[in-house]
């Protein structure tokens, strides 16, 4: 059963970035996705970037077609939404550090402003290939995070990947735990860097999504489902994938490289 | 604890609970995942010989928790792509049903015969999706085509096969009739009902395809009533499929005539643990109704078939079956 | 407040709810007392030649509040008991639909007529009851013999006639197509599916008759897909019937391509109120989505058919729609 | 649904009246009936002449083939039950006056019972075709009522009908409330005795019954639905059913003398 939703607002956060808010009731934990029906196209599966109170919103890069079409949408215009689903981030952890990178972003702002609400100290290093595109930096900013941007042309901060901010950090400073979203490459960085110290590394997955309940296996990775074991999978879960950061699913089932 | 085990078209199952197709079904470690969870055997997604990416999105829509409407379009790797998957699958132990689907009774042997290969325990023809244009119903509406795929299948191959049936006909067991003419080892019945769903407030169906198949509890009466028609036309096994959440469901799919059930949208409402869930209920059902053996209420509830109490029941139980 | 008027099958209605056949309609003053309650029309239990007892007890299984099955075995007071009641039921003002049943044309046109005598607006022939030997189904899951039956019927009256379709069929539009070729004012889609529950505890069917129909929310996608398929295939207006229980079940129907719908199950379950709770909330579903009448919306999910959005409706709606 | 119950008890009442006794949860309240399925049988409407707590019961006379299968269920048999239907007696009044004929008594009993549990006066009107055949008459006297008896045959107390029992105290006493169960004749001449006092009566009427759900029509009463309706329908409803007394529908539905 999908809501039918009326888009409250449009954002443009980057060239290539926009936000959609509209009124939704359900519940939702960050983390959490849903499952978003332009109709007459296609449906897509994207994170809450905005799960709080009864407006939520989601955070589209232009990927190709339907992402595309999804940025065209306006306010007034209607979508489908059903969900949220998946798991979602522990909030439990004091000292946060997050690794965003490309629309990555749109899944750790909201888990980022859940642990500031709960006293949490929060660190972000966040990339794009250039300053324009780094998304949700004034949000980070504003909740009173620690941040640090890093730039695939050295149009701002550090002038590379943004891993190596993050192992940085990782090596320097004391954190409970290490949230991370973008490609999985760069995921897989963040994991080498968390490799042999004791911190836990909780990564935020995508994959094709058809049912989004765990049935259609269109999503299947190892011996999980994306769907409802995840999006957000321990370091500990991501050994035991070994499609992780190598092959994903196309829609026909096919296991393909990343 | 009664004893679950059945024999059915030539496979014996630790219990009756098969993974039917298209849940869970497209990766080995998926189907090996169900095992572990519980299945007494898995059925893989339906295999065609190329792969399809199916309909687009939206596939599937839910209708409460008591139904579920999907146009997957027979998503598949394709038959190249598939023996990695099979072979994952085979290591979890339990025996694997290859499903698969074509558009004609050669396509079907060519299919059937490469699936054996891969070393399944048994094969289960779709003839019966609702909603894929040029297979399923498409080519198992009429028991002459049922049969000719049927026969040449079964001729290409020394596997069991299993004839999945539709309910979207005035007949099933015509059709049942015609698979057990063609030699089939078992019918498995339903499929999914045709279905729509339509969003009145964006005026156009929710399935991207428009008509898609209902299955879940929704579709559990129509499903008994397809194997009680079954069961009285043919003299092979039959394998009940439809909407079943519980195990006193299961258990009327068994008295209605089923050796073995196939279990599908429960998963979607329920997740894996349902396999576990049903084992356990249904021994503690069949130990409450004086049942030593899942097998002696096969068909129980067909007076025609002279099916008698079982032999532990008291009088409650003889005098509620007199 | 939009215009729940429609036309239908040259019939006038207030508005789109109809009763449905077999619910509250053997008594005239049930079916007086559905009009009261706000029905825009009645149809009468389906009636045959001679008083028939229909089968014995348990005649009907609720399948908790998602549907029902029900083996009524067509048991009515017989064609010439019927005028008095038909009387009491026109006192109320509304259109009243006979509905007949019979084993073969004859046997309809002659019903047909005697009911046309008394005096009602229009005549469904139910040509779709799943579990009465010898009828329904039995006559009407060829489309050769729907036409002959609906061709000899409209022969023998002026009265609109509306053939009532079987959704245990493979092809639902052939079937009306045939009645459309055979005269018929209009189609309704869908009667019950066959179906069956067992009591396990009890090893037997629940029904007295073993088969029977099921009705209800459960049933509504299957009717809906009967309904958007029959829609394409003819001219003719068609009445949806299936598990309407809420406004935006019927404006599903209506946007499949329905005219009028037929509400039964939701009798059992809701009451007979359920006529004026529906016909309100259908209002208000209707400004809600910016429709000043119900009839702009028939067949308004069906792309093939060219409707736009409603005229009157904003951005949303039309982006909606795009 | 029907559950399905093990009957626990057998109680002969009378020679053509027995009761059974169940295990059944479900709530009910004096004057409403359940379905009673005999596997392989009829299912017929029954009053619930027990109802309360979890052991219900019903009482069935002898009238034709399943009424006469019914009776040879004992302890260990099972049936199928589904209920409770229909509405109940309104036990506000204080002072009542009961009329039971045949196997009335049988949703009277557990009404009276019930008025007495709230420190109503009950008395009632008992009647039979001979001493042996009253029904529940130590269970009434048990409860502290005024009973008096009548007996076609004249083997015990008022040699006649017991509405000539009734007639006399409706007269003489002042009741807040009459209830009546027995055949249709009687009840008339119950509501005949009470026409011109103030004295409501109500009157639980027994027809074919199907569905019990207020569907099938079976039932149908004038503007009433006996399953839904009814079974206990005011004076006041019966003067707007013709049929009260005169008609009923048999299993066609056509309609027949009573
Ligand atoms: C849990 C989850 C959360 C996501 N959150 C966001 C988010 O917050 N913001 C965002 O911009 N994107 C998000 N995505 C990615 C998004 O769903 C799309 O993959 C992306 O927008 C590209 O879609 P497209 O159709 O425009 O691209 P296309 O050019 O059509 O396809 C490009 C790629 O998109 C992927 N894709 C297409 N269809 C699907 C599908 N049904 N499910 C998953 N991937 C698909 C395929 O890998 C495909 O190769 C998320 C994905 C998942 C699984
Ligand atoms: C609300 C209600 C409460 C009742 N409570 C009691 C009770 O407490 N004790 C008791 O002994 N009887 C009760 N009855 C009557 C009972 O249901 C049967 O009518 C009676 O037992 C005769 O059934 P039979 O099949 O043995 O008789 P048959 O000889 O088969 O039929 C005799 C008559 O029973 C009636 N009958 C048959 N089937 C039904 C049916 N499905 N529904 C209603 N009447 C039917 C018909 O009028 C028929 O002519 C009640 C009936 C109703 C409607
Ligand atoms: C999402 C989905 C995909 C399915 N895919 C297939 C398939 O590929 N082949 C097949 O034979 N049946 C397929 N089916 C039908 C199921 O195997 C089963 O027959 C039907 O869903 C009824 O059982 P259930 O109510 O337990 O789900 C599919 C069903 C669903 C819901
Ligand atoms: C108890 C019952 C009796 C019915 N009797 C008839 C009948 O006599 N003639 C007929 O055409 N349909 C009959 N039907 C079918 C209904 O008219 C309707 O087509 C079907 O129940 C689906 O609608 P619903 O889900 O709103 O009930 C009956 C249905 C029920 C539940
Ligand atoms: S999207 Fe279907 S199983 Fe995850
Ligand atoms: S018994 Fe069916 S309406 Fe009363």
């Amino acid at each position: 059963m999908r809501t039918v939703v009326r888009v409250a607002e449009r954002v443009e956060e980057t060239p290539s970035t926009v936000t959609l808010r509209f009124p939704y009731e359900a519940p939702a934990a960050p983390g959490q996705f849903v499952m978003v029906w332009v109709p007459g196209d296609d449906e897509l599966p994207m994170s809450l970037s905005y799960v709080n109170g009864p407006r939520k919103g989601v955070t589209v890069k232009v990927m190709g077609a339907t992402s595309r079409r999804i940025q065209q949408i306006g306010p007034g215009d209607l979508l489908g939404i059903r969900g949220p689903y998946g798991n979602r981030f522990d909030l439990s952890p004091r000292r946060i550090l997050l690794v965003g990178g490309g629309s990555g972003a749109a899944v750790l702002a909201p888990a980022a402003e859940a642990a500031r609400a709960r006293g949490g100290e929060v660190s972000v290093a966040l990339g794009a290939t250039r300053s324009s595109e780094l998304l949700f930096r004034e949000r980070f900013s504003a909740m009173g995070a620690r941040v640090e941007v890093a730039t695939d042309d050295g149009s701002e901060g550090h002038h590379g990947f943004v891993t190596e901010v993050a192992d940085r950090w990782i090596a320097d400073a004391p954190f409970d735990v290490v949230w991370t979203c973008g490609p999985e490459v760069m995921m897989r960085k963040v994991l080498a860097s968390a490799a042999g110290r004791s911190v836990p590394v909780f990564c935020s997955l995508e994959r094709h999504m058809k049912c989004a309940l765990g049935m259609c296996d269109a999503c299947a990775f190892g011996p999980f489902h994306v769907c409802t074991d995840g999006p957000v999978f321990s370091a500990e879960q991501l050994t035991r994938a070994e499609d992780f950061g190598r092959f994903h699913r196309d829609a026909s089932g096919r296991r393909v490289p990343l | 604890m009664a004893d679950l085990g059945v024999e059915c078209a030539g496979m014996r199952l630790g219990n009756p609970f098969l993974l039917a197709s298209g849940i869970w079904g497209e990766s080995g470690e998926s189907l090996a995942g169900a095992v572990r969870a519980g299945a007494g055997g898995v059925i893989t997604k339906s295999i065609g010989a190329e792969p399809r990416a199916g309909y687009p999105n939206p596939t599937i829509e839910t209708y409460s928790e008591w139904g579920l409407l999907n146009a997957m379009g027979l998503p598949n790797p394709g038959i190249d792509e598939y023996p990695k998957e099979v072979a994952i699958a085979l290591r979890a132990g339990a025996p694997v049903i290859g499903s698969v689907f074509a558009g004609d009774a050669a396509g079907f042997a060519e299919l059937a015969r490469r699936m054996a290969a891969l070393g399944v325990a048994g094969l289960e023809l779709n003839l019966s999706c609702p909603h894929a244009e040029g297979f399923g119903t498409e080519v198992g509406s009429e028991p002459r085509d049922v049969e000719e795929i049927v026969r040449t299948v079964v001729r290409s191959t020394r596997l069991p096969v299993i004839a999945k049936i539709t309910p979207n006909t005035t007949d099933p067991a015509a059709l049942a009739r015609a698979a057990e003419r063609g030699g089939a080892a078992a019918v498995s019945a339903i499929n999914t009902l045709r279905a729509l769903a339509i969003n009145v407030r964006l005026r156009r169906p929710v399935l991207a395809h428009g008509l898609g198949g209902l299955s879940g509890r929704a579709i559990k009466p129509v499903g008994l009533a397809c194997v009680w028609q079954i069961y009285e036309a043919v003299s092979i096994p039959v394998i009940g499929v439809g909407g079943i959440a519980t195990a006193e469901d299961a258990l009327e799919y068994v008295m209605a005539g089923a050796r073995a059930v196939e279990v599908g949208t429960a998963i979607a409402f329920d997740g894996i643990a349902v396999f576990e869930r049903l084992s356990r209920e249904l021994s503690g059902l069949l130990d409450e109704l004086g049942y030593a053996r899942l097998e002696e209420a096969v068909g129980a509830a067909h007076p025609s078939k002279g099916n008698a109490a079982p032999a532990s029941a008291g009088r409650g139980a003889i005098s509620g079956a007199r």
